[in-house]
């Protein structure tokens, strides 16, 4: 009971927030908005006893890509001065898209054969997924695993590319 | 913890109410618990910084509140508390006002996993280390708010520099600390302190070249991640006025000054964990509770070494530019720590539980170095002395 | 002092990006603007477009009340042009009154000046680098450095009285002989002080962090430096050998030996911050050294020449020139044959230093900024007088 | 070059701005007409023999009784280790003088700090504002006859005189 309590909590936390994201008006509550869904999903994993994800998902989304957002947003144009920063262009279309997108997530929520067994959480919660994290990583799936780093490699030199403009004068 | 949990419920304790709410309550019970116990450890922290900081500077720090101004921190406490808690009226009030609070609770947060002793640990999670660098990602966005939401561009160019600052110098620490992992196959916060021994020789700070060079690695990293001199940029009070805390008073700002004096001691305590040990004593005695006491002890005072580590290196290295924090992260840090690591990963294939040979000689070379060191600075040891009563003319 | 400051910059970033320009306003309250200067920082995040000082907010019309005090009337205010070496602010006007009056200073007189301001000279260097180190975010050197400075103030209080606003001189010598043993326990003093000095390199001058913070920032050229008419440590650290004391001589200085120390780049380029630290380092070895001789070889004699109560100089204009610790302060004094100076005309070191500023800046970081206000060494009084 | 010199070099030039007397001195003081100091100060300036790198000092001075404000250049010469100071005198109702900020940098302000507490404006200054009393104050304050004002923004710069408790 207190654990469907909790799962709740969190849940209407991660909701909260991503509504947070998309209807604030100004662009930092929405970055910080993000911060909560993405602090709910870690709950979450915690949840479905996947540990070593729920810790990667702070490290990575609140430590890593939310400080970056947040600090690109507050470097950004005038960024300080302006009350209303995010503006709501074609409120319609995106009703439309958004009606879409959620029907087709609600159907493949109903239609997905969900393995639900307390089994492994249990077992994931006992003795942890990072050994299994990092036998699928280096095993199985070692190809993904690989390109994902050469995806990110390709990234890093190409931000490095953009940001060495030389300094004119 | 969740056995002391069941302990406590079985033994009668809280009897009649449902298992779950006995959870929750005996949690709430605990972290109330660790977040009076924080408050001690960083009050007590403060009032040593200002007392080393004073003799470093040949003053004598605070001295009135209590025995040697012991409980100074107390009164300062309370000071601050009692103050007016004032927020700018062109502040972004509910983030200025929330901040503060963000960045208590992701120092607050990692405290659960730290290691007092055999079996005292909040939670004794298998992916400890990991926690640790995650949940202190909180402090940054809990700077960076405060940084925006003052509306002063003083504060907004700290919270810039601290977060740019802290996310670079994750990356060196979280290499450090894999350099570990690599040679105890765990996260676990317990599972490291269990991998090494109480004699120096069995600790990962002498198994072996890679790890003395992780510990660096990581303790400077660590002074950057915690804002601490030479890395205090964020609140530079000669640039920056005091960082993205500028426009804080009161009880607010008494949290910001908290979550810098618990980093502090998070700083010490994970190293200690990682490299030095942690609670590791000679099973001396059969007695449970002086050994968990001799434990206890070990741990605060290795960890407080490192603390005064960082206080020594406060009080005598200036600060450097921003520039030049980036430079030492990207250009040195961040490739040494890949290469030491990639080192490591094979030294771990070759010798997997390492050498003796190797640990001794790794403990000779750090005493040599300890040698070397305490030498240079002997000259200013000699003239440590407060002279503060004695004026040379007279 | 200027309330509207509008310039028009471009605020095209590298890269042909359109990046923001934030106007910073450091000062008048800020931790490293030492006493109350004011700089409006255009600055590219970190980086500086430039800073434009804007001073007068210590205005105190010292020139106007020297119109009003008459010329020994003014001499407790000349404490308050650079209360941090109020000794050489002292001297210059004395000598500036001496000048129009015609007077000559006994000898002894001449050497207690040297003392105290030789005195002050390190007191106000030793502010100015532990200030210096401060600003870097070491505390330690500033409190090390002001614990000295305490005992140099206990020294000059037993000279005068006073700690910080001396009133020592006199127009035609001191207010006061040295006080009975004064020599002796001056160079005891000294015995203690000299390897400090060291202390001080060893803590902070050949610190690593300290070096790269200084050294290469804000180079000035010789030529750059006179042009700006900076004075002092800061044009000595450009590597121009030009001292008051010993290039036009005054008081009893030609007496003594020393020398000019100057920045040579030795960690980075010639004149810069670095540089100018060093010399002031450099330049307190030397006080030392002038003072150990003056106080071995003060003669007999008065101190103070027979001056008028009510002193009226005969018309003229005079222009003198000492070497303050913000190096060469000139005073130019008019007089009309009153008892009253028509004009009284202070320019100071950190006046130009100040000037200066503007063009230094562009393109440093504003992490420089502090370390170029600490090394041009501005005290803020002296600015605006 | 001694003061002999200087003068001569001026008077070569400049021989009817450059007054033919001159006194010596520490700084000898040379007189010259309004009209001409900037020229004459390029000269000094430039010359390779004379060389004055620096403006030591500007002040002016206001001689209420003659009606007129005296401003004097103090100039040095690192080069050649001499000195001297120019006297230049402009009518008091209306002072006018060139500006000579584009020959040395630190005139720039020496020159606004006389255009803010004498009055003296200097042609083709680039930046001639107050440097040291507020943007909007009213007068000259080093001025014989400036009259302090009573208030300044509603703050009164009267104080009860201490000797009267």
């Amino acid at each position: 009971m207190i654990y469907a309590a909790l799962f709740y909590a969190i849940a209407l936390f991660t909701v909260a927030g991503a509504f947070g994201v998309a209807f604030s008006e100004n662009v930092v509550y929405s970055a910080f908005s993000l911060m909560a869904t993405l602090l709910g999903a870690a709950g979450l994993y915690v949840f479905l006893g996947a540990d070593f994800l729920a810790a990667v998902q702070l490290l990575v989304y609140v430590g890593g890509i939310l400080v970056l957002t947040l600090f690109a947003i507050m470097l950004t144009h005038q960024i300080s001065d302006v009350e209303v920063s995010n503006r709501a262009v074609g409120r319609w279309p995106a009703l439309g898209l958004v009606g879409f997108v959620g029907i087709a997530m609600a159907t493949a929520l109903v239609r997905a054969p969900w393995k639900v067994s307390g089994e492994v959480v249990a077992k994931a919660a006992g003795e942890g997924t990072t050994y299994g994290i990092g036998d699928a990583f280096l095993g199985p799936f070692l190809l993904p695993f690989e390109l994902a780093s050469i995806v990110l490699l390709t990234a890093l030199v190409g931000a490095i590319v953009l940001s060495r403009k030389e300094i004119r004068d | 913890m969740q056995q002391l949990a069941d302990r406590l419920i079985d033994t009668g304790f809280l009897q009649g109410l449902p298992r779950g709410l006995g959870y929750v309550i005996v949690v709430a019970l605990f972290a109330f618990l660790m977040l009076n116990f924080i408050m001690l450890v960083a009050g007590v922290t403060s009032w040593l910084e200002r007392r080393v900081w004073a003799r470093i500077q040949s003053r004598i720090g605070p001295n009135r509140v209590g025995p040697q101004g012991s409980i100074q921190w107390l009164a300062d406490g309370i000071k601050n508390i009692m103050k007016e808690d004032i927020v700018p009226s062109a502040a972004d009030a509910p983030l200025f006002r929330f901040a503060p609070y963000l960045a208590m609770m992701g120092f607050f947060g990692a405290f659960a996993v730290v290691p007092f002793g055999d079996g005292l640990i909040v939670a004794d999670i298998n992916i400890g280390v990991l926690y640790v660098s995650a949940v202190t990602a909180l402090v940054v966005v809990g700077i960076l708010m405060a940084g925006w939401s003052s509306n002063n561009k003083w504060a907004l160019l700290g919270g810039i520099r601290s977060a740019a600052q802290i996310i670079s110098y994750e990356i060196p620490a979280a290499l450090a600390v894999l350099t570990v992992v690599l040679f105890t196959g765990t996260l676990s916060m317990q599972g490291i302190i269990r991998a090494q021994g109480w004699a120096p020789w069995n600790w990962f700070l002498f198994h072996n070249p890679f790890t003395f060079v992780a510990f660096f690695l990581f303790f400077v990293s660590a002074l950057a991640e915690g804002n601490r001199t030479p890395f205090d940029l964020p609140e530079a009070e000669s640039e920056l006025v005091a960082g993205a805390f500028t426009e804080y008073s009161g009880l607010r700002s008494l949290l910001f000054f908290l979550v810098e004096w618990g980093n502090l001691y998070l700083i010490g305590a994970i190293c200690t964990t990682l490299f030095l040990g942690g609670w590791q004593v000679p099973a001396f005695t059969d007695s449970g509770l002086v050994l968990g006491l001799a434990q206890v002890l070990t741990f605060f005072l290795k960890a407080y070494f490192l603390v005064f580590v960082a206080m020594w290196v406060r009080g005598t290295l200036p600060r450097v530019r921003v520039d030049q924090l980036m430079t030492l992260c990207w250009k040195y840090l961040v490739p040494i720590a890949f290469v030491n690591m990639i080192l490591a990963a094979f030294f771990a294939a070759i010798l997997p539980n390492g050498s003796i040979f190797v640990k001794a000689g790794m403990c000779v070379f750090g005493l040599g170095l300890a040698v070397h060191f305490f030498q240079r600075v002997l000259f200013h040891l000699r003239r440590a002395k407060p002279e503060l009563h004695l004026s040379p003319i007279v | 002092m200027s309330h509207a400051i509008d310039i028009d910059l471009h605020r095209e970033g590298p890269g042909g990006l359109e990046t923001e320009e934030m106007t910073l306003n450091m000062g008048p309250q800020h931790p490293s603007t030492h006493g109350v200067l004011r700089f409006v920082v255009k600055a590219d995040g970190e980086v500086m477009r430039r800073a434009i000082p804007d001073i007068g907010y210590l205005h105190r019309s010292i020139e106007k009340i020297a119109e009003k005090v008459g010329y020994h009337g003014f001499m407790p205010y000349t404490d308050r042009v650079d209360y941090v070496s109020a000794m050489q602010c002292n001297q210059g006007w004395a000598m500036a009154c001496e000048k129009l009056a015609g007077i000559e200073v006994p000898r002894r007189g001449e050497y207690c000046r040297v003392i105290a301001s030789e005195f002050g000279r390190i007191a106000s260097h030793l502010i100015s680098v532990g200030a210096t180190g401060m600003d870097m975010g070491a505390i330690t050197p500033f409190t090390h450095a002001i614990r000295e400075r305490e005992y140099i103030n206990d020294i000059l209080e037993e000279l005068c009285g006073a700690r910080l606003t001396f009133n020592y001189m006199r127009i035609g010598g001191c207010a006061w002989d040295l006080p009975p043993g004064f020599a002796k326990r001056a160079i005891a003093y000294l015995d203690r002080f000299e390897p400090l000095i060291d202390e001080y390199d060893e803590l902070i001058s050949f610190n690593k962090i300290y070096v790269e913070r200084l050294a290469n920032v804000a180079p000035i050229t010789a030529e750059r430096a006179i042009s700006w008419n900076l004075v002092g440590p800061n044009l000595r650290g450009s590597g121009v050998r030009y001292d008051v004391r010993r290039d036009v001589p005054y008081s009893a200085y030609p007496e003594f030996e020393f020398d000019v120390p100057v920045g040579t780049g030795e960690r980075g380029t010639l004149g810069d911050c670095y540089d100018r630290y060093m010399v002031r380092m450099r330049e307190i070895r030397q006080s030392c050294r002038i003072l150990r001789q003056a106080l071995e070889g003060i003669p007999a004699g008065p101190v103070v020449a027979k001056v008028p109560r009510t002193f009226k100089p005969a018309p003229g204009a005079v222009h003198v020139r000492v070497e303050a610790s913000r190096g060469d302060m000139g005073w130019f004094a008019v007089s009309d044959g009153t008892a009253f100076p028509v004009r009284v005309h202070i320019r100071t070191g950190s006046y130009a230093a100040m000037a200066a500023i503007e063009e230094l800046s562009k393109g440093l970081m504003i992490a420089d900024l502090v370390a170029v206000i600490a090394s041009l060494d501005i005290v803020a009084p002296e600015v605006d007088r | 070059m001694d003061a002999d010199g200087i003068h001569r070099a001026l008077r070569e030039k400049f021989a009817g701005a450059v007054d033919p007397d001159w006194v010596a001195g520490e700084w000898p003081i040379v007189t010259v007409g309004s009209a001409s100091v900037a020229e004459v100060c390029r000269l000094l300036r430039d010359e390779p023999a004379l060389g004055f790198d620096c403006l030591s000092n500007l002040s002016g001075v206001d001689r209420k009784d003659d009606d007129r404000i005296e401003v004097w250049y103090h100039l040095l010469s690192y080069r050649h280790r001499h000195q001297v100071a120019l006297r230049t005198t402009t009518p008091r109702l209306d002072p006018v003088l060139p500006t000579v900020s584009h020959l040395w940098p630190i005139a720039n302000w020496l020159e606004r700090e006389c255009w803010d507490l004498l009055g003296v404006r200097f042609v083709d200054h680039p930046d001639l504002r107050r440097l040291l009393m507020p943007e909007d104050w009213v007068g000259h304050p080093l001025r014989k006859d400036f009259v302090e004002p009573d208030e300044y923004h509603g703050i009164s710069t009267r104080r009860e005189s201490l000797l009267k408790l």
